[in-house]
């Protein structure tokens, strides 16, 4: 039991970050630089110890009790609704708690250097932990609601962290892009909440059961219903996870300083879609229809952002297509029923993307606020560990055994194969070739090749990212600095996130063997037990490794030697007309603009205008109008003569006759 | 006989009525008032109310109508009035409207019907012969005393009103002569009639 | 309304339909002129006509009141000339005129 | 499980448990302010100021004891603190004063407010007059809230109307005067049926019963029995028309825009804050008992109004070019989800959106201070006048953010709180308008960030770099609402018990007089593990 | 002459002078004024003398009227005088708000003529003299009476209304409402006959009681005398369609006269309508109560509407006048005591609030009686911010604003309305109420504008002088609005009581 009094204190999990945030947001001007980045960091770290804790404290339990809901007060009750402020810890939620800290930790370490000398250092870490708190209180939370909570905390955090350079109209337009899209998500959300509730009674996490025993209230209901909840509670993963097509305010979200990118935008809070359809995945498990949509859908994205990433020139803009591609494999693996492959590859993602987005940062940072790679090229002799640690995620992403990215990714695909989805199968593995090959692109443009940063003749050519040219920092240097490594506050993490890379992938390897695969085991989620043949996953396996390796073959093949003559891009030259619709991302974020943005625009004015202004001020000033109308007109009836007086008087007494006519009896 | 007289009297009336609305000068629509109101007097002599006729021709034939001819002589505005009309739809609305008017009370009190109420509540007619001058004074003197104490009221603001409006408004505040006499002698002999 | 032929008797409906006449004829004389005096004249016609009906019912209905009220009206007849009268008087010596359609200061 | 029910008309206690008329207090001790202020010299401003901060604290600290004297307990549902005397015997009205669970946070809210504006508007001109009329405004609204005699309701229903149009003819902004008259004639009109219905009520209770009375209780118990029908539905409608126009619902709205744009600060906040909620009120302690069968009948209309405003408001305050406007029809949207909860009739309905009504004061109180503190830098509303005021002025910048996600119904905020229950509620019974409803959470977004960026963020030019930063007195009267907003947002408990036992006995009462059940979920008796020890 | 010779013996009836004192000691302070001031000639010290007379005239009278009032109470209503006069609760409360006008009124007066120089004690005999006719006309139980009553008080305002000559406006209004008045009084005079003729007496007693006994089985003679009778007394109390004399009189008319003529002849008229319409005629209510319905909701449209684009504040209050006497017909019409009551306290109130304003544009139009445009009231709030305030009191009252005597009286006449279930009536009612406020919401907005719009319009001409009677008058006035508003019981008790004590 000393181990559930320990749990009880889940609390202080979120507790040190979000009071770090009050602290920093109140006296973050007098705390100053470099302090105000220390308690931040310090903050988050000793979260990640009582994570650590509450991890050790559950692995002490058995199996089947390794669940427990701390001590709290009623948060929101009205008849027979009701909601507390609970923390639950579970073996998935704990795990999150581990990379979200751990991950956290080392980014906002990393930050200490990459935000050094910005005008809002100390506002930044603020929100940094903000972030971190609303996040635990997402995957801590002991219901639908308190997920709610953080999944909201952490729409505004990033809200206000990619519009936190807001004297860049980009970056401000970004943000509140971004926390608009995650509503169109939050919508679909709270839709489940109430249909769950008004279906169970409850939103509380303790009503959907265990693995083993499912709660009769969900096996009896509705199928109807059971779909509805899913696919509501999918739209809402849509939003924060970026799915299509509400991913388009992620690649805009890399107007955030770099570390944003990395801890928000890539490791961790666009996994919280993930997190919830795996905590209510009991819904999906009665619902095969709904499962199969969200497959597809993750299938798609992933081979739709990867397509996208192919001709992206911004080195954070191909990461953040890359990130939703490989959401896309989540989403995919959870359509399949594969949970914990789904939070095998989140959590691996959560190293090699953050390391990579970490390592463009250091680039960035390294390149004076240079983000496009045609103007990079052989850093590597200058940046020596951005670039190693840059390669190894490279490697993890491409899906090269042993690093950790191949394990996830491949099981993901097997559980597609295994579960008869071979077209799945196929279009995963169609995006896993082009994502070996763009990131080979990218590590080549940037770390080998000629150096292209000295000479300004590379014109920068509009594409994807048309508005690169206002991308810039206040303060820019452009091209005759020397590029320069960074930090040790910046590359220690790289270091640490490299090594996670490597070996992040054995804790869940996949072989029957049930000693090894020590994920799958701790989540102890249900899983689609369909035969899976030692020697189908071998082959399975090897597959999967050649395709990375075709792709990385084939990309290193092309940009040997960099870019073409006049900073041609050779992708770009062999997709030709084509080019421009991947730059373009498909049209899909201009097409919904022009498609739903303008008509809703223009609707809107008609409301305002048409209907409100003219329409019903129109009516009601009409009356008014009218008022005065007939009172003018009374007003020329009284024209001052006499006689016409007495004439009114003679009609009033005719009326008065007409009607006494009505009455005589005659 | 009674006809004939009727029917003689009643056509006076008219014509004085039609006379005094159609006169373009006001003389002349006073004399026609003149005629009118004896006629009516002669159909009151017919329907046995003797006192009422008298003072009838007293009081409205002689006084008032002098009074009209004074003041039309004294303002010297016995000049045909103008034809021309500010508003002419007023002629025709006028007419038309007196014509519904006409019609409807015709109409609506037809026939026999414009006597319906209980008879004699207060005081029978004395016998045709004596024109009911004793039932009248009687009653005014005993059933309407408090009607005849009001007339009183009545005189008072009569001669006040009439000495307060019929002064020059040059100066004010102080009795003025003129204008007051006129007036003020001619109300004051109607009061004395009328309260004799 | 009975025989408009000669009739042999002339009941109160005969008089009353007179009087009836007479202030109708005297309303429009007030609605049609514009000489305030002959105004007053016609308002002197309609009363007469209410008189006149007064005195027919108090004969039909058999009741002295009726030609009371028309020794009171007469008394107000006379009253109101006295004082409409000396109302037009000061009127005239402002405006030299007893043309109701000038009077029209106060409209609108 | 219903939890245990009250009878919605009986008292739990009167002024003798207290000794003293507290009520009748908090209602006359603004109005003598009032007539205090106006002895005072006109040309010592200072000491109106003193009277109209004594008077207003006051009224606030008797209002937060009277808050401690409520009685809590799901059977204690009726009114408390009774008073009850003869005032007007020929017409059968008496001064009866009352207070339960659903308008004992009103008057708290107000007596919070009047401070705040009184404090928020210390340099408006001619002190003296604007002292008055906002201390007799505190009278008025305190009384519309406490009244249990519908025509002393009434009363003060209309009597708010006068120092309202005053402070907004007499210190609005340019259309001032046209505001004014267009608020005063609006509601006026509306008040037209809802007295013709209070009177009919009345007489129909009169002829029956051959007693004349105003008195509420009376009236709900009786008219809920035996006013059925056609006749109810049309009383009901009586009624709706003239709180539908102060709430304000969809067609009916058009006065609130130019009303809160011209009003002054301390006006906006008001109207916003209190006033608005009077239409909302008067739904659930009039309309809705009175007519429960015509209510549940008719409920679609109004919850379509409702549904119409919450969407078409957001719509439509997108679309202004002008920040006091945006949040007035930000206020159409909000009252919408408020009028949408109360038609749910469904316990978590009408408490989510009687914490609306409260969380809505001081959300969008706040937000009309700040707009106002704007103002008084800038002088004008216009968006397209401003830019990057966030980095010209960071505290000012960073308190309206908070404000507008605290408007936007962020989780953690109380707006929240409200919100989801009152769409929760509503879901319950209604559920495809809701989920229309819901979108206005996207919405809320579009118009408040898009405002937010148009105005705050950027680079400044120059006349907006100018533009100085929030200074002490302001905070002080914008942090307490946002705070106790952010406090609410996650304890909201303790509104929430003072509530419920008025809104379940509200609804138990419906449910004895209409063919209505309240619908009821599956009830999963929820193993809490860290309770089980 | 005729008759002369037999010589009649007449017993007079024993005057029953009680019944009659009111009447008596208001006339008989007429005649001591004029007697005074045609005795006393070159002397200025007569005016304030008369003043004294016709104040302490009003103020007898009103003691009579309190003892008959506590007579009635005690021994019940009678008729005095052969029927002729009713000595009831209702004549009683008539007879209490017209005195508390002419007091107001005559307050008004003094200053009035002094500033615009005219001649005291007439002026005063004659307002005496049509109050006197005013009481006559409440306690009136005869149409012959009634009819006297109105001319006595009509002929009299004739007079009032044309009495500054040196105004032609005054004149103006003098003759148009001479002319109008009497047509429509002869038009009354010939509804009587009618009336007379259908029911064979004048008494109003009797008629009731002729109705009640004989069922007519033609009753087109009754009916359309008394459409009649609509028409006569619709034109004193400017309902319309008989309103169009209101505002051209009402504004040429010294102001106080408009003042005594907006209050108390609408009290004494309404005291007549509700006598013969809701008293004699009750019977006959279905078919009366429609034609009055008409005649209350053209009042009301028509006078609130006309006013909207009003830009003469006297004109303004002259429409506003048009549409409360449609207001107190909605009482009327409900035939009902409730209604009788309802009317009396709306006209009791009007009373008070009409004089109050009136009073107020006496001040603000200065010597000459002649500033009454909008624009002269421009900053007022801010030159004289009383004066401001308590006009912005009665404008509100007027509007109908709790707590002041106009609300409580449109909720009464409301009520009345829909206890009969006239529903859209009421609405109506509101909704006129609605525009009304407009109107005088713009009085209210030009009092209060700043005067730095169109500046100088309030200095401009002579300052505003506040005599000492109208002082008292404008004190006396808010007072009672407000009394009227926070305590109305008493007086809604009153009128109630005088409904239940009504003579038939």
């Amino acid at each position: 039991m000393h181990a559930r009094n320990l749990l009880d204190l889940a609390w202080l999990i979120p507790a040190f970050p979000a009071f770090g945030a009050v602290l920093l947001l109140v006296f973050g001007k007098r705390i100053g630089e470099p302090r105000a980045g220390w308690i931040g960091t310090a903050m988050i770290a000793l979260s990640f110890v009582a994570s650590v804790i509450a991890f050790l404290a559950l692995r002490s339990l058995s199996p089947d009790l390794r669940s427990n809901v701390s001590q709290g007060f009623t948060w929101i009750q009205a008849g027979t609704f009701r909601v507390d402020m609970r923390f639950l810890v579970d073996p998935l939620s704990s795990t999150m708690t581990l990379f979200v800290t751990g991950v956290g930790t080392l980014i906002h370490l990393y930050a200490i250097g990459y935000m050094h000398g910005d005008s809002r250092f100390s506002r930044f870490f603020a929100y940094l932990n903000l972030f971190a708190a609303s996040m635990l209180v997402l995957v801590l939370g002991s219901s639908f609601l308190m997920t709610f909570m953080g999944w909201e905390g952490v729409g505004l955090c990033s809200y206000l962290l990619i519009s936190f350079w807001f004297e860049r109209n980009s970056a401000a337009v970004a943000g509140k892009k971004a926390f608009v899209t995650n509503r169109v998500g939050d919508f679909g959300f709270m839709l489940a909440m109430f249909l769950i509730f008004q279906r169970l009674g409850t939103l509380d996490y303790s009503a959907l059961g265990s693995t083993g025993h499912v709660p009769s209230t969900i096996a009896s209901l509705p199928h109807s219903s059971v779909t509805a909840i899913a696919l509501l509670l999918f739209l809402g993963a849509m939003g924060k996870s970026a799915q299509v097509p509400l991913h388009i305010w992620l690649p805009d979200a890399m107007e955030g300083p770099t570390p944003v990118s990395a801890l928000i935008h890539a490791a961790t809070m666009v996994t919280a879609g993930v997190f919830l359809l795996v905590r209510a995945h009991v819904f999906f498990d009665f619902a095969p229809h709904a499962g199969t949509v969200v497959a597809w859908v993750g299938a798609i994205t992933a081979l739709y952002a990867a397509s996208v990433a192919l001709v992206q020139n911004d080195i954070k803009r191909v990461l953040a297509y890359s990130t939703i591609s490989q959401l896309g494999y989540m989403f995919l693996a959870i359509g399949v029923g594969a949970y914990s492959a789904a939070i095998f590859h989140m959590v691996t993602h959560a190293f090699f993307k953050a390391l990579l987005f970490l390592g463009a940062g250091s680039v960035i940072h390294g390149m004076h606020d240079e983000q496009d790679m045609r103007r990079m090229g052989g850093l590597k002799k200058y940046m020596p560990i951005t670039a190693g640690t840059f390669i190894v995620g490279w490697l993890a992403i491409s899906g090269i055994i042993p690093f950790a990215g191949f394990w996830s990714k491949d099981e993901i695909l097997a559980k597609a194969w295994f579960s008869h989805n071979y077209a799945l199968w196929a279009v995963g593995a169609g995006a896993a070739l082009i994502t070996a090959f763009y990131m080979t692109r990218q590590v080549w443009l940037v770390f080998y090749g000629p150096e292209r940063f000295r000479d300004d003749a590379v014109l920068v050519q509009g594409g994807g990212d048309a508005h690169e040219a206002d991308e810039v920092h206040p303060g820019e240097v452009h091209g005759g600095a020397e590029p320069h490594e960074s930090p040790w506050t910046m590359y220690f993490p790289l270091v640490a996130l490299a090594l996670l890379s490597v070996v992040g992938g054995f804790i869940d390897l996949p072989f029957t063997n049930h000693k090894i695969n020590v994920l799958d085991r701790w989540l102890d989620l249900p899983e689609s037990h369909q035969a899976t043949s030692f020697g189908a996953g071998l082959i399975l396996s090897t597959v999967a490794l050649t395709i990375g390796v075709i792709g990385i073959v084939w990309g290193v093949s092309i940009y040997r030697r960099g870019l073409r003559r006049g900073g041609v891009d050779p992708t770009v030259e062999r997709l030709g007309g084509f080019a421009g619709v991947l730059q373009n991302a498909w049209y899909l974020d201009i097409g919904l603009a022009h498609f739903v943005g303008g008509p809703v625009t223009s609707f809107a004015r008609f409301l305002s205008e048409g209907v409100d202004r003219a329409g019903i001020d129109g009516a009601v000033n009409g009356i008014a109008t009218a008022a005065r109308g007939g009172s003018g007109g009374l007003r020329r009836l009284q024209t001052g003569l006499v006689r016409n007086y007495a004439l009114g008087i003679a009609l009033g007494t005719v009326l008065l006759l007409l009607y006494v006519a009505t009455r005589v009896t005659f | 006989m009674e006809a004939v007289v009727f029917f003689v009297s009643a056509a006076a009336v008219l014509i004085g009525a039609l006379g005094v609305i159609s006169g373009r000068n006001p003389v002349h629509s006073a004399l026609f008032l003149l005629l009118t109101l004896a006629s009516v007097a002669v159909l009151y002599l017919q329907q046995h109310a003797a006192l009422v006729a008298a003072i009838q021709i007293v009081v409205y034939a002689s006084a008032i109508v002098v009074l009209f001819l004074f003041v039309i002589t004294l303002l010297g505005v016995d000049k045909h009035e103008p034809r021309d009309d500010a508003h002419p739809i007023q002629r025709v609305t006028a007419i038309v409207l007196g014509v519904l008017v006409l019609v409807g009370i015709l109409v609506l009190v037809h026939g026999n019907r414009w006597v319906t109420g209980a008879h004699s509540s207060r005081g029978v007619l004395g016998a045709p012969a004596s024109g009911n001058v004793e039932t009248l004074s009687k009653s005014l003197f005993t059933d309407f005393v408090w009607a005849f104490e009001m007339t009183a009221v009545l005189l008072v603001i009569a001669v006040v009103g009439s000495v307060v409006l019929a002064r020059r408004s040059g100066h004010r505040a102080q009795v003025a002569s003129d204008g007051d006499d006129a007036s003020s002698e001619s109300t004051g002999s109607e009061s004395e009639r009328s309260t004799a | 309304m009975s025989a408009l032929s000669y009739p042999d008797h002339i009941t109160a409906t005969y008089y009353l339909i007179l009087g009836a006449m007479l202030f109708t004829i005297g309303a429009v004389g007030l609605l049609i002129r514009k000489n305030t005096l002959v105004m007053f004249m016609c308002i002197e016609l309609m009363l007469n006509a209410a008189n006149l009906t007064f005195v027919s019912y108090s004969k039909a209905l058999n009741d002295i009141s009726g030609q009371v009220i028309v020794f009171f009206t007469l008394v107000v007849a006379a009253a109101e000339v006295a004082v409409g009268l000396a109302i037009i008087i000061a009127i005239f010596r402002r405006r030299q005129s007893v043309n109701a359609d000038d009077v029209d200061l106060l409209k609108g | 499980m219903m939890p245990i029910v009250g009878d919605l008309t009986t008292t739990v206690s009167t002024s003798g448990k207290l000794g003293y008329p507290l009520l009748s207090f908090l209602v006359f001790l603004p109005a003598i302010g009032a007539l205090v202020t106006i002895l005072m010299p006109a040309r010592r401003p200072e000491l109106s100021r003193a009277v109209g901060y004594v008077t207003s604290v006051a009224t606030f600290g008797m209002a937060i004891f009277l808050l401690t004297q409520f009685e809590t307990s799901p059977l204690k549902s009726g009114y408390q603190l009774l008073e009850d005397h003869s005032w007007i015997g020929q017409l059968g009205v008496r001064w009866t004063l009352g207070v339960d669970g659903i308008s004992l946070f009103m008057v708290a809210l107000s007596a919070l407010l009047f401070p705040i504006a009184i404090l928020a508007s210390a340099k408006v001109p001619r002190p003296k007059q604007f002292l008055v009329w906002m201390l007799l405004l505190e009278s008025a609204m305190i009384g519309v809230f406490l009244a249990l005699d519908t025509m002393v309701f009434f009363i003060f229903f209309e009597l708010v109307l006068v120092p309202m149009y005053f402070l907004i003819a007499g210190w609005g902004h340019d259309n001032r005067r046209y505001a004014a008259m267009k608020f005063y004639l609006f509601t006026m009109a509306g008040s037209a049926f809802l007295f013709a219905g209070i009177v009919s009520v009345a007489f129909m209770h009169q002829h029956s019963t051959h007693v004349l009375t105003f008195d509420v209780r009376t009236l709900t118990d009786w008219a809920a029995a035996n006013i059925h029908g056609g006749t109810a539905k049309v009383l009901f409608l009586a009624f709706a028309v003239g709180f539908a126009v102060k709430v304000p619902l969809f067609p009916f709205h058009t006065w609130l825009p130019d009303a809160h744009t011209d009003a002054p600060t301390a006006g906006s906040v008001v109207l916003a804050g209190v006033m608005l909620k009077i239409g909302a009120y008067g739904f659930l302690r009039f309309a809705i008992p009175f007519f429960p069968q015509a209510a549940v009948d008719l409920a679609p209309i109004l919850i379509i109004m409702a549904v119409i405003g919450i969407t078409y408001g957001a719509i439509v305050a997108a679309m202004q070019p002008n920040l006091k406007r945006i949040v007035a029809y930000s206020s159409v949207a909000h009252l919408g989800f408020v009028v949408l909860g109360i038609f749910a009739l469904t316990s978590q309905g009408i408490s989510g959106g009687l914490f609306t009504m409260l969380s809505h004061g001081l959300t969008t109180g706040a937000l009309f201070l700040l707009v106002g503190m704007l103002y008084d830098r800038r002088h004008t509303y216009e968006l397209s006048r401003f830019r990057g005021l966030w980095k010209a002025a960071p505290v000012f910048g960073g308190l309206f953010v908070a404000a507008t996600f605290a408007s936007i119904g962020l989780p953690g905020f109380s707006g929240f709180v409200g919100e989801f229950l009152s769409l929760l509620g509503a879901f319950l019974t209604s559920r495809w308008y809701v989920v229309v409803a819901s979108t206005g959470v996207i919405l809320a977004a579009v118009y408040l960030l898009w405002a937010v960026q148009r105005a705050f963020t950027g680079e400044p030019d120059d006349e907006n770099a100018a533009t100085p930063d929030i200074h002490f007195r302001e905070i002080v009267t914008v942090v307490p609402l946002l705070g106790l907003s952010l406090f609410l947002g996650f304890y909201p408990k303790p509104v929430l018990d003072r509530l419920q036992p008025s809104v379940n006995a509200l609804i138990h009462h419906v449910e004895l007089n209409s063919n209505y059940k309240a619908p009821t979920v599956p009830t999963v008796a929820a193993p809490h593990k860290g309770e089980s020890k | 002459m005729i008759g002369a010779v037999t010589v009649v013996p007449i017993a007079h009836a024993p005057v029953d002078w009680f019944a009659v004192a009111p009447e008596i000691a208001l006339f008989g302070a007429a005649i001591a004024i004029v007697i005074l001031r045609s005795v006393v000639r070159h002397d200025d010290r007569v005016n304030p003398a008369s003043m004294l007379i016709a104040i302490a005239g009003v103020a007898t009278s009103g003691v009579f009227t309190g003892v008959q009032w506590g007579f009635v109470h005690g021994n019940g209503p009678y008729q005095a005088l052969s029927g002729l006069v009713a000595v009831d609760g209702f004549a009683v409360f008539v007879q209490a708000v017209i005195l508390g006008a002419t007091l107001l009124a005559l307050l008004l007066s003094g200053g009035y003529l002094r500033r615009e120089n005219l001649e005291i004690p007439e002026y005063l005999a004659l307002m005496l003299c049509s109050a006197t006719g005013m009481l006559l006309m409440a306690s009136a139980n005869d149409l012959i009476t009634i009819f006297l009553s109105l001319e006595i008080l009509s002929i009299a305002l004739y007079v009032l209304a044309a009495f500054d000559r040196t105004r032609l406006s005054s004149q103006e209004a003098g003759l148009k409402y001479f002319l109008l008045g009497s047509f429509s009084s002869a038009v009354f005079l010939y509804g009587i006959a009618l009336v007379y003729g259908a029911t064979g007496t004048t008494n109003l007693t009797g008629i009731a009681k002729f109705l009640s006994t004989y069922v007519l089985l033609h009753n087109g003679a009754l009916l359309v005398g008394l459409a009649l009778l609509l028409v006569g007394l619709g034109f004193k109390v400017a309902a319309a369609p008989f309103h169009m004399w209101t505002p051209d009189v009402y504004q040429g008319a010294p102001t106080p006269v408009t003042a005594f003529m907006a209050a108390a002849t609408k009290a004494a008229a309404f005291a007549a309508i509700l006598r013969i319409f809701v008293g004699a005629f009750r019977l006959y209510d279905v078919d009366w109560r429609p034609a009055v319905f008409g005649l209350a909701v053209l009042s009301l449209l028509v006078g609130t509407v006309a006013a909207l684009v009003q830009t003469d504040v006297k004109r303004m209050l002259a429409y506003s006048s048009i549409s409360h006497a449609g207001y107190v017909l909605i009482g009327v019409q409900a035939a009902t005591d409730k209604g009788t009551s309802a009317a009396l306290f709306y006209v009791c109130t009007y009373a008070v609030m009409a004089t109050g304003a009136f009073a107020i544009v006496m001040l603000v139009a200065r010597r000459g009686d002649d500033r009454h445009e909008l624009a002269d009231y421009r900053g007022l709030a801010s030159a004289r911010p009383v004066l401001a305030g308590l006009f912005t009191l009665f404008l509100l009252a007027q509007a109908g604003v709790p707590f002041t005597g106009g609300f409580v009286a449109k909720l009464s006449v409301f009520s009345a309305a829909i206890d009969v279930g006239q529903y859209w009536l009421a609405i109506v009612g509101m909704l006129a109420a609605v525009i009304g406020a407009f109107v005088y919401l713009r009085i209210v907005l030009a009092m209060y504008a700043p005067p730095d719009d169109d500046a100088d319009e309030a200095a401009r001409g002579p300052r505003i002088v506040i005599d000492a009677g109208t002082g008292l008058a404008l004190s006396l006035a808010a007072g009672a609005i407000v009394f009227l508003g926070v305590v109305p019981g008493i007086v809604l008790d009153f009128a109630h009581a005088a409904t239940q004590l009504l003579a038939h």
